[in-house]
């Protein structure tokens, strides 16, 4: 059922996104298929509508392909997987709904999903009261964080402080010491910042200022002008989505790339191909995963095939190959403890090394943060094989716990 | 509530004192000084923006005066909010008919009653307040609606939404009712009912009315003010109004309709 | 607060007239529709995205940018024509509520229309080349496709002033904002004239919309965001009122780069507290009429 | 903004309805203990409940005393974070909490109604929602009490003690049932409040200002109370929220969940007893049973507006109750 595959072009998406044929086929048995009990269930919430659909769409793609491995593989001795698609609006209020309708309904054995800190953060709220394993894929510090984190928190996704120690590693000892921080005002630029100093303590670094704008700005002219009166070596905006797409437009519009690198924590495949090179010409981002490391990486090369072959050719973005990791630790776990039995599921999760489409990674004991590499990217301009061929990845940091926050700063016992 | 300036000439219900209204630059009511007799009719008449009504306004509260004084027992009220005016002791109807259209007659007469009573009640249920019921019923009666109770107010017809607002102005047991034109728009016949019922009320207690129809109010007014371009012109007397020169000049001159 | 020169401030200046000319545009046409036809018009900001996305359409089909600000008022104009046609015209004289919820339900739609048409990503929207860069203009240098955009804003400002000083169009469109009842009473075919009303204000939406595309690029989102701004301009500068539409847009620009180079995290929460003040102390606006709706 | 739907005014309706309309709460109830059996999911059915009440509290305001109001997520969102942090940060029992959040609702709406009172129609409107978009700034930079924009987790319930018994709430019946009694006892007290001599007068008001003025009545005193009358409804329901949710999402106290309820109530039907609860439930099934389906959902939940508004003006429930008064 799970090689139903959403077609789409960049003009014409007017496709189903429920994620299996039952729902396709029966649209209004919203109970989703009343399966089997035999069927894995994996709830998959994630905002289809709303600034991040691309993404989202793109995370289901991904997701399917895990799923349709492990069901071709023959799944856990007959038992077949299956993914219930939610749309969370990217509310957390909505995010909530939809877990308790996944786990008190649908009887879902898992929830994988979420695209921003606030839904994630809601949704596991919801499942660690629960008692049922939540496999996140989108990026927060304060997951890890005792207070929110249970046992069955996983977080598959980067944090904010390894994409921003990464990037920032990177950055400074290439370009200059002299920092400047344009940041949206919530948890996650503010995360974003805290990567960003902790990774320049020690090189030398000096803060010329952070000036934080409201979240969802649509314009940063008015910022700009004192961003470029203190004249910083690099200007590390830490924005998300659009409003990066936007921040970095105007940036440019501004001249601010003659005199400044101008560097980003996250640069979003999707982002790049909505504001177009100009915007991103010149700047230097994170990302968890870039396709274009195929060339390097045997695993990279195998998902991005599989991607290919069920979505007809198109490649899998950052965000979106997440849902396939997300959903594939969880189903590779289910396979090694031979049961769907959450805490034996826990502990074959805890003991997973895996190599899924990007390199090493494994979950850290204490906060089930996966330990991963951090690729950093800039944009192509020339030499493309593809439409879909925008970035070079320029480095790449390995795994390394080294990187992570301790889990003594989380408040978690050694 | 009581009066308290015993001083006070115990005849006189009202007084405005140098009373003035300004609209930004227009200047609607100079500087009027006068006087309302306990248990009169008192008429205050004039042509079209004499500043009848703005005068009106200012001794029924709707707004207050931008110079001067108004006097009520000889309690100053100049400038006292509107819904104090209905605790006071002084009603009002409008000019314009003024009721509450998709409240049935009863209701209407009945939240104006309540307004004395119980007006922040939130959870007994209405229909205990059987004295009001009664009292309600009392009225329409008086201002002969007892027939149409369960009508909605915004489907009566003209003259009797009128007596209605005389109703729903008599549920606050005035001792001064102040009638702005309570016969516009109004047939001959119940122009004719109106009268009766105004002459009836002023049995008991003081009647104030701003009227355009000078004979309308010749035969029952005891006295007369007479506006002309926001002053006093005259008072006095019908019969005092009726021969007084520069009346007959301003205002009789006219030709009435 | 170091490196607060007098250039800042005048860079602040510019930016915060930039910005306003945006706020300007929608006002105006939200305060027409209003002021005439007294619609509380909620899909105004997906006018201003179909604007954009129109504009998007032509380039991509070998049309130029200067050709679009003429073509896409045009197009998006009659679409706003027909929108009053068939569907607004059925609640005139049913309270403010009804059209107020109609347009709301029909910004849900056009949203949905334009993501399924051209995806939920949004398209980058290249600046024409003549326009892009930054000029010297005295206190630093500032983008000239900004500079531009005030421009146009004054040239549609100039445009709409001639048209309701000079045309006895504009008469009976002045008259009645002033009081929608005159109209009728001068004899004037009223559908007609808020129909065309109704057509102009999408119309400068939509151009407003193009203008604002190679600042922010295009996604089906952008008129949701900009919308509630346009509201608080609108009714700072008082319902119904061009004039108050011009320097209510022009002061909220301001405010927000003033509290920007103070407060920046504080520029949006600025607007409603600016709004919340203005109308504590002056209920119906900069120059509103009193009791308007009420 | 005059509404045509006084349905409190004894105006001689059939014996029929009269008994019905008399009953209406009881009724409710009956209907309210099989609601959660009928629906996709308990959640949903939770959150029409709670939206539902929102939306009564709204409609108390909009439909009865006929103002606008675009400020009502900063009523219901503090009377869900003053909720939440009763519990997670101060360790109070769930009652309490709950009457807290009541409180919080309030509170927040006294202090929005005393500024805002004063103007009118579309103005009243927009201060309102000028004033709630500085209640939500407010609580969005209280991250160390409210979690800003990651919201507030942590508003965990496990049992709720009700007479010495042990109700599980994470089961979802039983949550519904208990978040249900709040909703039937709110019902009981909107109904009384509306029968009282009190609810006379929101409707005098709404229906003649300055009548009601010369009658004896403060009319800005009038708008006050029932705005927070109408803050302690969207208060419970926040707080009910953030007991169902176990977390207070920051987007509870966006402008956009005002337009929710002014939407809610529109589409059942304003002024009208049920009707916004009709509203709620409409308006979140459809977009569940939709959303399930496709991801251009909003299309037709737009499309079903513009048929309500030009086919149904007085909304689903006036519509209803028109027939059976004719």
């Amino acid at each position: 059922m799970t090689s139903k595959t959403s077609k789409s072009t960049t003009l014409n998406r007017r496709s189903l996104i429920a994620g299996g044929a039952a729902l396709a086929a029966a649209p209004f048995s919203f109970h989703t298929a009343r399966a089997q009990e035999a069927t894995i269930k994996i709830g998959f919430p994630v905002p289809l509508t709303g600034p991040y659909g691309a993404e989202a769409q793109d995370q289901v793609r991904a997701a399917e392909v895990a799923i349709a491995e492990f069901n071709a593989g023959g799944g856990l001795g007959g038992r077949k997987a299956e993914l219930l698609v939610r749309d969370d609006k990217l509310n957390p209020g909505e995010a909530a709904t939809r877990a308790l309708e996944l786990i008190e309904n649908d009887k879902a054995n898992f929830i994988v999903g979420s695209l921003s800190a606030a839904v994630q953060l809601a949704i596991n709220n919801v499942t660690k009261q629960r008692g049922v394993i939540f496999n996140s894929i989108s990026q927060s510090d304060a997951i890890n964080e005792v207070a929110d984190f249970s046992k069955y928190t996983f977080h598959e996704a980067l944090t904010p402080h390894m994409t921003a120690g990464a990037v920032g590693r990177y950055a400074f000892s290439k370009f200059g010491k002299k920092v400047a921080f344009l940041t949206a005002d919530y948890a996650y630029g503010h995360e974003m910042v805290r990567g960003f100093q902790e990774a320049g303590k020690g090189m030398g670094v000096e803060v010329l200022g952070d000036i934080r704008h409201p979240i969802g700005a649509t314009d940063f002219s008015t910022l700009l002008p004192r961003l470029q009166s203190m004249k910083p070596d690099i200007l590390v905006i830490n924005n998300f989505g659009r409003d990066q797409q936007i921040a970095l437009k105007q940036a440019t519009d501004f001249g601010l790339k003659k005199t400044t690198k101008i560097v980003v924590p996250i640069m979003l495949f999707t982002g790049r191909q909505a504001a177009g090179l100009a915007a991103f010409d010149g700047v230097i981002g994170g990302t968890s995963y870039y396709w274009g490391v195929e060339d390097q990486l045997p695993s990279a090369k195998s998902f991005n095939d599989q991607f290919r072959k069920m979505h007809g050719g198109r490649v899998p973005s950052d965000y979106g190959a997440m849902g396939y990791a997300g959903v594939r630790t969880v189903l590779q776990a289910v396979k090694n403890a031979g049961t769907a039995e959450t805490d034996k599921v826990i502990t074959a999760l805890e003991a997973l090394k895996y190599d899924y489409y990007k390199g090493p990674q494994y979950f850290r004991k204490c906060d089930h943060q996966s330990v991963q590499s951090v690729m950093i990217i800039e944009c192509k301009t020339k030499d493309m094989r593809n439409e879909a061929d925008v970035f070079q990845v320029v480095a790449s940091e390995a795994p390394n716990e080294a990187n992570l926050r301790s889990c003594e700063a989380l408040g978690h016992k050694a | 509530m009581m009066t308290q300036a015993a001083s006070q000439d115990q005849s006189v219900i009202m007084r405005t004192e140098g009373v003035g209204k300004t609209f930004g630059r227009f200047v609607a009511l100079k500087d009027i000084t006068a006087e309302f007799r306990h248990g009169a009719i008192t008429s205050i008449i004039g042509p079209n923006g004499a500043g009848k009504s703005t005068y009106f306004n200012l001794l029924s509260g709707a707004f207050a005066p931008s110079t001067g004084k108004v006097l009520f027992e000889g309690r100053d009220v100049t400038g006292l909010a509107q819904h104090k005016f209905a605790h006071l002791g002084i009603a009002k109807s409008f000019q314009i008919t003024n009721v509450f259209p998709l409240l049935t007659t009863h209701e209407n007469i009945r939240v104006s009653l309540q307004a004395l009573v119980s007006r922040f009640d939130i959870f007994r249920p209405r229909t205990r307040l059987h004295e009001l019921d009664d009292e309600a019923e009392a009225l329409l009666e008086r201002v002969g609606l007892a027939g149409h109770r369960h009508r909605l107010a915004g489907s009566l017809a003209h003259g009797e939404q009128r007596a209605l607002e005389v109703g729903m102005a008599l549920a606050s047991h005035p001792r001064l009712l102040l009638l702005d034109e309570p016969t516009a728009g109004m047939s001959p016949e119940e122009t004719r009912t109106m009268m009766d019922l105004i002459v009836r009320l002023a049995q008991e207690r003081t009647v104030i009315l701003v009227e355009h129809k000078m004979k309308l109010v010749m035969g029952i007014s005891d006295r007369l003010l007479v506006l002309h371009h926001g002053e006093l012109l005259a008072e006095g007397t019908p019969d005092d109004i009726r021969r007084n020169d520069t009346v007959k000049r301003v205002y009789l001159g006219q030709r009435e309709h | 607060m170091a490196g607060l020169t007098l250039d800042l401030i005048g860079m602040q200046l510019f930016a915060g007239v930039a910005l306003g000319a945006v706020y300007v545009l929608l006002a105006i046409g939200l305060s027409l529709i209003f002021g005439m036809l007294t619609v509380v018009n909620f899909a105004h900001g997906a006018f201003y995205m179909l604007g954009a996305y129109v504009g998007l359409w032509l380039m991509a089909h070998g049309g130029n940018f200067w050709l679009c600000l003429v073509l896409v008022p045009l197009v998006v104009g009659g679409i706003g024509l027909a929108v009053e046609r068939v569907l607004i015209r059925p609640l005139y004289g049913r309270g403010i509520d009804y059209p107020l919820l109609l347009t709301f339900g029909l910004s849900y739609i056009i949203v949905e229309l334009v993501r399924i048409t051209f995806g939920k990503a949004g398209f980058p929207f290249d600046t024409p080349e003549v326009l892009q860069g930054a000029v010297d203009i005295g206190v630093g240098y500032f983008p000239l496709y900004r500079l531009f955009v005030i421009g146009a804003t004054a040239v549609i400002l100039f445009g709409l002033w001639l048209f309701l000083e000079r045309t006895s169009f504009g008469l009976i469109i002045r008259a009645g904002a002033r009081d929608p009842l005159i109209v009728r009473v001068l004899g004037v075919n009223v559908s007609r004239v808020w129909l065309i009303v109704f057509g102009m204000g999408t119309a400068i939406a939509a151009f407003a919309g193009l203008l604002a595309a190679p600042l922010q690029g295009v996604i089906p989102e952008m008129g949701g965001t900009i919308l509630a701004e346009a509201f608080v301009v609108t009714v700072v500068g008082g319902m119904g009122s061009l004039l108050g539409a011009v320097l209510a847009g022009i002061l909220v620009g301001v405010v927000v780069s003033m509290t920007s180079l103070f407060a920046p995290e504080m520029a949006k929460v600025a607007i409603f507290a600016l709004m919340a003040l203005v109308l504590l102390i002056r209920p119906q606006g900069f120059f509103g009429r009193a009791g308007l709706m009420s | 903004m005059a509404t045509d739907l006084a349905f409190e005014a004894n105006r001689q309706p059939s014996p029929m309805l009269e008994w019905a309309t008399r009953h209406r709460v009881a009724l409710a109830s009956l209907f309210l203990l099989v609601f959660p059996l009928v629906m996709p999911f308990k959640a949903l059915a939770v959150m029409i409940l709670i939206y539902g009440l929102y939306a009564l509290g709204f409609n108390l305001l909009f439909g009865y005393l006929g103002l606008l109001s675009f400020g009502h997520s900063a009523l219901f969102g503090a009377g869900a974070y003053l909720c939440g942090i009763a519990i997670v940060h101060f360790g109070w029992p769930w009652y309490l909490a709950i009457g807290l959040g009541l409180v919080a609702g309030m509170v927040v709406a006294l202090v929005i109604g005393a500024l805002a009172i004063r103007t009118r129609g579309i103005y009243f409107a927009m201060v309102t929602m000028a004033l709630s978009q500085c209640v939500y700034y407010l609580f969005y930079q209280a991250v160390d009490l409210t979690g800003g924009e990651n919201g507030l987790r942590g508003v965990n319930l496990k049992f709720v003690n009700i007479f010495g018994f042990q109700v599980d709430f994470l089961d979802p019946l039983s949550r519904y049932y208990i978040i249900c009694s709040f909703v039937i006892a709110a019902l009981w007290v909107l109904s009384r409040i509306l029968a009282s001599p009190f609810g006379a007068v929101i409707e005098a008001v709404r229906e003649n200002e300055a009548r009601a003025r010369a009658s004896g009545y403060d009319v800005m005193l009038v708008r006050l109370l029932t705005f927070v009358l109408s803050g302690a409804f969207c208060g419970l329901a926040g707080a009910l929220l953030a007991l169902h949710l176990s977390t207070v999402p920051i987007e509870t106290m966006h402008y956009e969940t005002s337009g929710l309820a002014v939407m809610m109530c529109l589409l059942g039907g304003m002024g009208t007893f049920f009707g916004p609860f009709i509203g709620a439930a409409v308006f979140l099934l459809l977009e569940n049973l939709v959303s399930v389906w496709t991801s251009h959902w909003q299309l037709f939940v737009g499309l079903a507006f513009m048929v309500c508004v030009l086919f149904f003006p007085r909304g689903i429930w006036g519509t209803v109750m028109e027939r059976m008064k004719a």
